[in-house]
């Protein structure tokens, strides 16, 4: 036990300590030192994440200190969960993490600041592995927040740019939407339950027996959840910070808003299965939600030009995918999901990172084309890539998409089983488009492209095999296949198992066959359509509405952003300035005014004075009077 | 161990250092002024293991000179001696007229604030808190911005017209224990144990309770009585500003939580839902205007009123963990607070404009500065790790389990949260982010470093390893609570 | 019967000390031609008056010559609290010599002219105080004007002066018939002069709601408010005290109230006591409007002199509650001394520090005092610390008299009125920090710091002032003092 | 004839008013004086039939006091008024404006 303990700190701790040698003595060491550093780092820490999940069985809890004592009977621990959900997404926080600053060091090759760089990653992975690990929902709320602060420090990494400071802020501001919402979850099941520790949460729930008001504040409770999730995973509503969020650094998008943090909502809604399936209509909402999101993204994505524009809907609407599927009670489906996105969407980013290095900082896909030659290993691993988002069978992204569809479709929600197999086709159209419109056809562009440096092509490549073999972790026993993921999580959420009978195994072939069939609809749709890609989008006025994002953003500014503008400006010059200052002054100033009138009697007329005498004993003489 | 001598000592040292300092040349008078608050300060630190103290002598007839020194007032006396220290360390480079006078009277504040923090008396606490005016009132009025004069008056008035009307309720509060016994005491704690036994009428505890309130509220500030403050801040000299939004009105949050609570505990209870509302509006009306600011101290003013909206509506919301987190988050705000006024010191020093549109891009000139900056600002909006965290957190989650007051307000406290954001991040970017005009600023030098270091720790420390200051907090306030069940169940 | 005269003589040293010691410095006038031997002999006299009251303090009540003056413990008090004025004044008064006379050109040796006088309104306060007779009342009173009506007269050159007397005279000669009338009513009411027979037979023969004392305690405190200048029989004061020469003006704020709240004490306490009920929410009532108006008043004043003359209206309206709150049945003494002795420390410790300033030539204005803090830090100092105690801040005495009044007050369920009187504290407080404004806080400079006009034996003002200031900030911070010492010598303890 | 105290005190009253009319309205500091000494007049005519009321003497010999005193007042009152003229050359007391404001 002692040594998991070790290992737990060491594992969270070196990115920690990284973070401050590189922002401390980035400049000094120079590059070269930090890169290897930072590498090293995070390979050590993968490594103990390694020694950890190999060590442990069923569950451990390691406990640091005590953190915030609530009061006497309740407290929150620094502590730490180690159980198949936490330590799989632990690794792949750690080893796609690894991979990504081995990128890093070839694309941030040059930049000033390439030490706060690797400082605030490794701050990340440090934010993300107490998010991951945490026993309490506040240590889980620590990382939460960090990893909301990393992204923004990342995403407006490039500062000069006021652009990029705003969407920083946008991002940290909306994930704070979020965040209050879990607070207020936190605040919720602490009334029902008494802690904050998530063990002691879901044993009390698996006791049962909860009062009404109970069941109330539970309730809150998800709602709560619900919508802190919805903004670290970029659900609608709140999804609008996440395309603006690629003003960051290619690999951060890699990292952070694809492969890692933004998948931190379906683990929290993993974690924490029980407490949904107490209120069965939450999960319903969630479903809803996933779907409606995977649509709407994928339908933004296909009219999007700047090629991490397309991949940031296309994260929204994967992210969405998951949600319907933990919303339909197939958490496995969606951890699986979670894992091989992680994977290609990684590549994906990667390799888009690739192009735009090697066309020195060019996004717009209109100004790409034929990049196949130039670039052949970057194309070779983003085909792959492709391919995996698409569901062609049999790479990962097939296999774990399948899954879902197949969920979906037995769930007996029409609604969503349709927008389901839309955004699939969806999905591969808009990335045949980019796949097409960036190595196919002649070059638009102004710059000769080169080929990426090794340090990157050689990420590209690992993860081209992951994003290929990944579909290997959880083959479906239909098939054949050996279901490892759903064993190994059988212990922390629960799926309804699909019962092997030939009757179903027929229906999960017609459903993989219709599904690999819309994929390879979409890709080649695209292919017809942008082979010889002149310039000309599809025009339509109705596709305004895809373009512009559905005007989201724009309602949200019109609707909120500028009313509480309003209301602060209402507030401060309105009733600050005027109501109470006003009041106050006027107090001063007509105290003031009455002073002069007043002294106005000071005539200087001894007379006048004796008049004032007078007036006074009169009216003593008439108030005794009256008195009497 | 230590003696209730100390207490007497501690009492007294900033009366001797203001003497001292008054007394020194001119030349000497800043670093003496400096070594005596670091005398303090370390005198203040010998007493950390102490719970609980008291000290007695007879005052004045009726009037018991009673000093008591607990957790509540050591760790705010340990705040005051710990600001005063670095905002006097400040202002040894900055002040350069009138030097003597300027550091005399920020020990006559510390020697007031403490003075008010250690009494027992409720007069006795009165003379202190009105006196804690006199040397602010020319801290602003001396060595402040242009509109100081207008600035002060309203300080001033404002905060004297509220503490006069506690003065009344304070009065009738221990005429009516001498009318009941017989016996005459203003001690807090012989009020405290008598009107525990023999509650008070309600009708009249009503109307000493808003008295007591009123007075606080206007110190601490709670809307609407809060416009005092963005003036007083823009106004004032750094240090001034530092000691202000730091230990004064600390001093407000205090009295609630030592005296008005205390002893009218009922009526707490009775207005806590009005009061609750008044401290959400001031969260998010001081936030809302805050994001609207241009000039950095007024934005910083308003995020003052909105943490202490915080603060207040844990304390009204009547929870033993509302007020753990109430008294920590007293704390932080000082550290971040007055942290966030010595930051834009630092700037003001050098450009002589506090307007938010002159600034830009400071984080390519000034690196070390804008890291300051950044933590300082995440510890304000209460990000997990930071100090702001642990009382926020505190805050919400005790009032949220509240019997008094509806949980509805700490939802909507809430949302102040997200506003806190906002604003604090509005202020980030327009300093640091953007395209960069302001080249020739220099960074910190081992002056600045000197202080923002133990500050920087401070904001982990507090963070990470809360129970130092929480451990001895949480007795008294259980202790307290404990006084205040037996009440109810009787 | 003669011997009881000279008996009683004997014993009413303390009051005929005055008129002795007045007739004395007279004799020595005549005599001699200087100005330093009256002086002496007036500082020495008040000196060992000062010491024989001090001694005296416990000495019990007596009855003097037929019940028509009463020297009691309180009487003591008072006469030691005049006597200490009167040592003040006449010091304050040395420094100027030369310099004054030579602008109003009053001869130099006119001089102990003005101590008489002073003596002599002296020697009228005591007889107030310790009147118990209407006669004496009466006469007592008249004593102490006609004084005064010369002292501020004493200018003679000087049109300011010469005004603000003889407004003072017709004016104060009006008020005196309203005060004659009263006591004409209260004779007529119960064919009495002396105190107790008055008392006795109010309270024997029901005779509360007769209209004839009805019309007397209206007359009467129509006139007691004159004489405090309660408002509106204020308007007088900002006038005569502004004219005044500042020592006298001083003089004015302290002596004429120690006198008139002694005499209206045991009038409306003695034989009123038992109409309490009648008069005490009209007494009340103009002690509110003074507090509040005069302080509203103050606000917009720009002469100093007359801003201190309606900050001493707001006091008088203090003071007036403290009369009516040392209500012999339930109240102590002290709140009404110890406001008295504070207010006449203050009051003459900043009248000092003016004179230090003053230039008689022009009108002292209260932007004058623009930037004093830069060029005479320690006169501004001393004056900031005296205002600050006028506004009745803490840790300065000024604070503890407020306070034990507003304690008095709630004690006897005045809670309407301890508002008001906190609502005029607070008013007052801005004028009173607009003169620490000017001082500390304004670049420009002010005339006040340009004007030397006293330049020898500066000490004895120094040593007023000092003394002023240490008695208010100890009264601040142990009041212990001086209620020990009150208590004591009103034997209450 | 048989006069009564209230035929007495309606003297009294009458004159007081004629001498406070007179004090309010005239001008001249001399005739000022006058209307005071009338009215003072009128205080002595209320003590003097009060104290034929009471069957006593302390009302008669309040009556002296208050001549002696009023005395001493016209005297200290007709010496200022000499120095204002000498000053002024007027005795107007409407004149006596220096103060005001």
């Amino acid at each position: 036990m002692a040594d998991l303990k070790l290992l737990a700190a060491l594992c969270v701790l070196i990115p920690l300590v990284g973070s401050t040698l590189w922002f401390w003595l980035g400049a000094r060491f120079g590059e070269k030192v930090v890169s290897i550093g930072a590498v090293t780092f995070l390979v050590a820490s993968f490594l103990c994440m390694l020694g950890m999940f190999f060590g442990v069985h069923e569950a451990a809890r390691v406990d640091f200190f005590e953190w915030i004592r609530i009061s006497s009977n309740a407290s929150v621990h620094f502590s730490f969960l180690l159980d198949p959900l936490s330590l799989t997404l632990g690794l792949i926080v750690t080893g796609v993490g690894s991979l990504i600053h081995v990128y890093a060091t070839g694309y941030m090759k040059g930049d000033p600041s390439f030490g706060r760089f690797f400082s605030y990653l490794n701050l990340f992975i440090f934010s993300m592995l107490m998010l991951v690990l945490s026993d309490s929902l506040v240590g889980l709320f620590l990382g939460w927040e960090g990893v909301g602060l990393c992204s923004y420090l990342l995403i407006s990494f490039w500062f000069s740019e006021e652009a990029n400071a705003i969407a920083g802020k946008k991002a940290f501001v909306v994930n704070r939407i979020g965040d209050f919402g879990f607070l207020i979850a936190i605040f919720a099941l602490f009334q029902v339950f008494g802690t904050v520790s998530i063990p002691d949460i879901l044993s009390a729930i698996h006791l049962g027996n909860l009062t009404a008001d109970q069941m109330f504040w539970s309730k809150i409770a998800c709602f709560g959840l619900i919508l802190g999730a919805s903004g670290k995973s970029a659900q609608i509503p709140l999804h609008i910070w996440l395309p603006d969020a690629m003003a960051g650094p290619t690999p951060v998008s890699a990292l952070i808003h694809a492969a890692t943090m933004v998948t931190a909502g379906v683990y929290l809604i993993c974690r924490l299965q029980p407490l949904f399936l107490l209120n069965g209509g939450s999960l319903e909402i969630i479903a809803y939600m996933g779907g409606l999101t995977a649509l709407f993204a994928a339908s933004v994505a296909i009219f999007q030009n700047d090629i991490k524009k397309v991949l940031a809907y296309s994260t929204i609407s994967q992210l969405g995918y998951m949600f319907l599927a933990v919303g339909l009670g197939a958490p496995v489906a969606a951890y699986f999901h979670l894992m091989t996105h992680a994977f290609f969407k990684a590549l994906l980013f990667l390799g888009a990172g690739s192009v735009i290095h090697g066309l020195h900082h060019e996004q717009n896909m209109h100004k790409m084309g034929g990049l196949r030659k130039q670039m052949p290993i970057t194309f070779w691993a983003m085909t792959v890539g492709v391919l995996a988002i698409a569901g062609i069978p049999p790479l990962s992204g097939f296999v774990s998409k399948d899954e879902i569809l197949h969920t979906v479709s037995t769930s007996g929600r029409t609604a969503l089983s349709v927008m389901a197999f839309l955004t699939a086709f969806m999905t591969a159209f808009y990335m045949g488009r980019l796949w097409v419109l960036t190595f196919f056809g002649k070059f638009r562009g102004h710059h000769e492209a080169d080929e990426s440096p090794l340090s990157m092509t050689f990420v590209l490549v690992t993860l081209a095999i992951l994003s290929a073999l990944g579909g290997l972790l959880n083959w479906p026993e239909l098939w054949g296949g050996h279901e490892l993921l759903n064993e190994f999580l059988s212990s922390v959420v629960v799926q309804k198992k699909i019962e092997i009978s030939s009757e179903a195994f027929h229906h999960s072939l017609l459903l993989a066959g219709f599904s690999s069939l819309l994929g390879l609809a979409g890709l080649g749709l695209a292919w017809l359509r942008y082979r010889n890609f002149s310039g000309k989008e599809f025009e339509a006025p109705v596709f305004n509405l895809f373009k512009k994002k559905y005007y989201i953003d724009e309602l949200y500014d019109i609707a909120i952003v500028r009313n509480l503008k309003q209301i602060g400006w209402i507030l401060w010059k309105g009733v600050d300035g005027l109501c109470i200052d006003g009041f106050l002054n006027g107090l001063g100033t007509g105290t003031t005014r009455l002073a002069n009138r007043l002294r106005g009697m000071q005539t200087g007329l001894a007379q006048q004075y004796a008049v004032w005498v007078w007036i006074g004993f009169l009216l003593l003489l008439f108030g005794a009077w009256t008195v009497r | 161990m230590l003696n209730e001598n100390y207490l007497l000592v501690l009492f007294l040292f900033p009366f001797f250092s203001t003497l001292i300092v008054a007394l020194s040349r001119h030349r000497a008078a800043a670093w003496v002024s400096v070594a005596m608050a670091f005398a303090f300060f370390v005198l203040t630190l010998i007493g950390f293991q102490v719970h609980e103290l008291r000290y007695s002598a007879t005052w004045f007839g009726n009037l018991k000179y009673g000093l008591y020194l607990d957790s509540y007032s050591y760790f705010l006396i340990l705040l005051s001696a710990f600001l005063t220290l670095i905002s006097l360390f400040y202002s040894v480079r900055v002040i350069k007229e009138k030097v003597a006078a300027y550091h005399a009277l920020f020990h006559a504040l510390q020697a007031t604030v403490v003075g008010s923090l250690l009494c027992d008396d409720l007069v006795f606490f009165y003379i202190f808190w009105e006196a804690m005016l006199i040397p602010m009132y020319f801290i602003i009025g001396i060595w402040g911005g242009p509109r100081r004069k207008y600035a002060t008056l309203k300080f001033f008035l404002f905060t004297f017209a509220g503490s006069l009307l506690m003065l009344i309720g304070l009065i009738t509060t221990y005429v009516i224990y001498f009318q009941q016994t017989g016996t005459w005491s203003a001690s807090f704690q012989t009020l405290r144990d008598y009107f525990h036994m023999n509650p008070m009428n309600f009708e009249i505890q009503k109307w000493i309770f808003l008295s007591f309130v009123l007075s606080f509220a206007i110190k601490i500030p709670l809307f609407p009585f809060h416009t005092w403050l963005p003036d007083a801040h823009v106004e004032a000299p750094t240090a001034g500003s530092v000691i202000l939004a730091g230990v004064l009105l600390k001093m407000g949050t205090y009295g609630l939580m030592r005296f008005a609570i205390p002893l009218f505990h009922e009526s707490a209870e009775y207005f806590a839902g009005a009061l609750c509302f008044l401290s959400v509006v001031g969260i998010i009306l001081g936030a809302l205007v805050a994001w609207r600011q241009t000039d950095i101290k007024k934005l910083i003013a308003y995020s003052s009123v909105s943490h202490l909206g915080f603060i207040t509506l844990g304390i009204f919301m009547m929870t033993e963990a509302g007020w753990n987190g109430a008294y920590l988050q007293m704390l932080n705000h000082g550290l971040s607070t007055g942290a966030l006024f010595l930051l834009v010191g630092f700037l003001y020093d050098q450009t002589h404009t506090r307007d938010i549109q002159a600034y830009g891009g400071l984080a390519k000139s000034l690196p070390w500065f804008a890291l300051v900056t950044v933590i300082i600002a995440l510890s304000s909006i209460a990000l997990p790790g930071t100090n702001g965290f642990v009382g926020e957190f505190l805050i919400l989650l005790g009032s949220f389990q509240s019997k008094v007051a509806s949980n509805g307000w700490v939802i909507l406290a809430g949302v102040g949260v997200i506003l806190g954001a906002v604003y604090m991040l509005h202020l980030v970017q327009k300093l640091l982010y953007g395209k960069s005009h302001s080249e020739k600023l220099k960074d910190f030098g081992w002056r600045e470093w000197v202080f923002y270091v133990p500050l920087v720790i401070l904001v982990f420390a507090i963070g990470i390893f809360p129970e130092w200051i929480l451990g001895p907090v949480r007795e008294k306030t259980t202790a307290m609570f404990n006084l205040f069940s037996t009440f109810a169940a009787r | 019967m003669f011997e009881r005269l000279l008996v009683d003589s004997q014993m009413a040293l303390p009051i005929l000390g005055w008129a002795i010691l007045a007739i004395l410095v007279l004799m020595i006038k005549i005599c001699t031609r200087g100005v330093w031997l009256p002086l002496f002999a007036t500082v020495i006299g008040l000196i060992g008056l000062i010491f024989y009251s001090a001694t005296h303090l416990n000495s019990g009540a007596q009855d003097l010559f037929h019940g028509a003056l009463k020297m009691d413990s309180s009487f003591y008090l008072f006469n030691l609290i005049g006597l200490g004025i009167h040592l003040a004044v006449v010091l304050m008064l040395i420094p100027g010599l030369e310099r004054t006379s030579k602008i109003f050109k009053v001869s130099y040796e006119q001089f102990p002219e003005l101590l008489i006088c002073l003596l002599f309104s002296g020697f009228g306060l005591s007889v107030l105080i310790a009147a118990s007779d209407l006669s004496t009342l009466f006469l007592g009173l008249e004593t102490l004007s006609i004084g005064v009506y010369c002292l501020c007269g004493f200018y003679r050159t000087e049109i300011r002066s010469t005004e603000s007397a003889f407004k003072y005279l017709m004016i104060g000669a009006f008020s005196t018939v309203l005060f004659l009338y009263g006591l004409a009513f209260v004779y007529g009411a119960t064919g009495a002069t002396n105190y107790s027979q008055i008392q006795s037979i109010i309270e024997q023969s029901h005779l509360a709601h007769q209209p004839l004392l009805m019309i007397a305690v209206a007359f009467l405190i129509a006139a007691f408010a004159f004489k405090l200048a309660f408002v509106p029989f204020h308007l007088y004061v900002p006038d005569v005290y502004e004219g005044a020469p500042t020592p006298i003006t001083a003089y004015l704020a302290t002596v004429i109230k120690v006198g008139v709240i002694a005499a209206a004490f045991k009038v409306f306490w003695g034989f009123f006591g038992s109409l309490a009920d009648y008069w005490e929410p009209f007494w009340m009532t103009l002690c509110v409007l003074s507090i509040l108006l005069g302080n509203i008043l103050a606000l917009q004043q720009k002469t100093l002199k007359k801003l201190l003359a309606y900050s001493s209206i707001s006091h008088s309206g203090f003071l007036g509650l403290a009369m009516v709150l040392t209500h012999p049945g339930v109240g102590t003494t002290y709140p009404l001394m110890a406001y008295l002795v504070v207010y006449s420390a203050v009051t003459l410790g900043l009248f000092s520090s003016i004179s230090f300033l003053e230039n008689r030539e022009q009108v002292f204005l209260v932007e004058d005092l623009k930037g004093l803090g830069q060029k005479r830090f320690w006169t501004a100092l001393f004056i900031g610390i005296f205002i600050l105690a006028l506004a009745g801040l803490p840790p300065f005495a000024g604070f503890m008299i407020k306070f034990w009044i507003l304690e008095a007050l709630i004690e006897q369920h005045h809670i309407g009125v301890a508002i008001a009187a906190i609502c005029g504290s607070v008013i007052g407080a801005a004028y009173y920090l607009r003169i620490l404004m000017l001082m500390f806080m304004s670049e420009e400079q002010g005339s006040a710091s340009e004007w030397v006009v006293l330049k020898d034996r500066l000490y004895v003002l120094r040593l007023i002032v000092f003394l002023a200031a240490i008695l208010s900030l100890v009264g601040g911070m142990r009041p212990q003092l001086y209620a020990d010492w009150i208590l004591s010598a009103l034997a209450l303890k | 004839m048989n006069v009564s105290i209230a035929h007495l005190l309606f003297l009294s009253f009458g004159v007081f008013c004629i001498g406070g009319a007179g004090f309010l309205m005239r001008r001249n500091a001399l005739s000022l004086l006058i209307c005071l000494e009338l009215m003072l007049s009128a205080v002595n005519i209320a003590f003097v039939s009060f104290s034929r009321l009471h069957q006593n003497e302390s009302g008669n010999l309040l009556y002296f006091l208050v001549i002696t005193v009023a005395a001493c007042e016209s005297a200290v009152g007709l010496a200022l008024i000499l120095n204002f003229f000498r000053l002024k050359k007027n005795i107007r007391l409407d004149e006596a404006t220096t103060l005001k404001g």
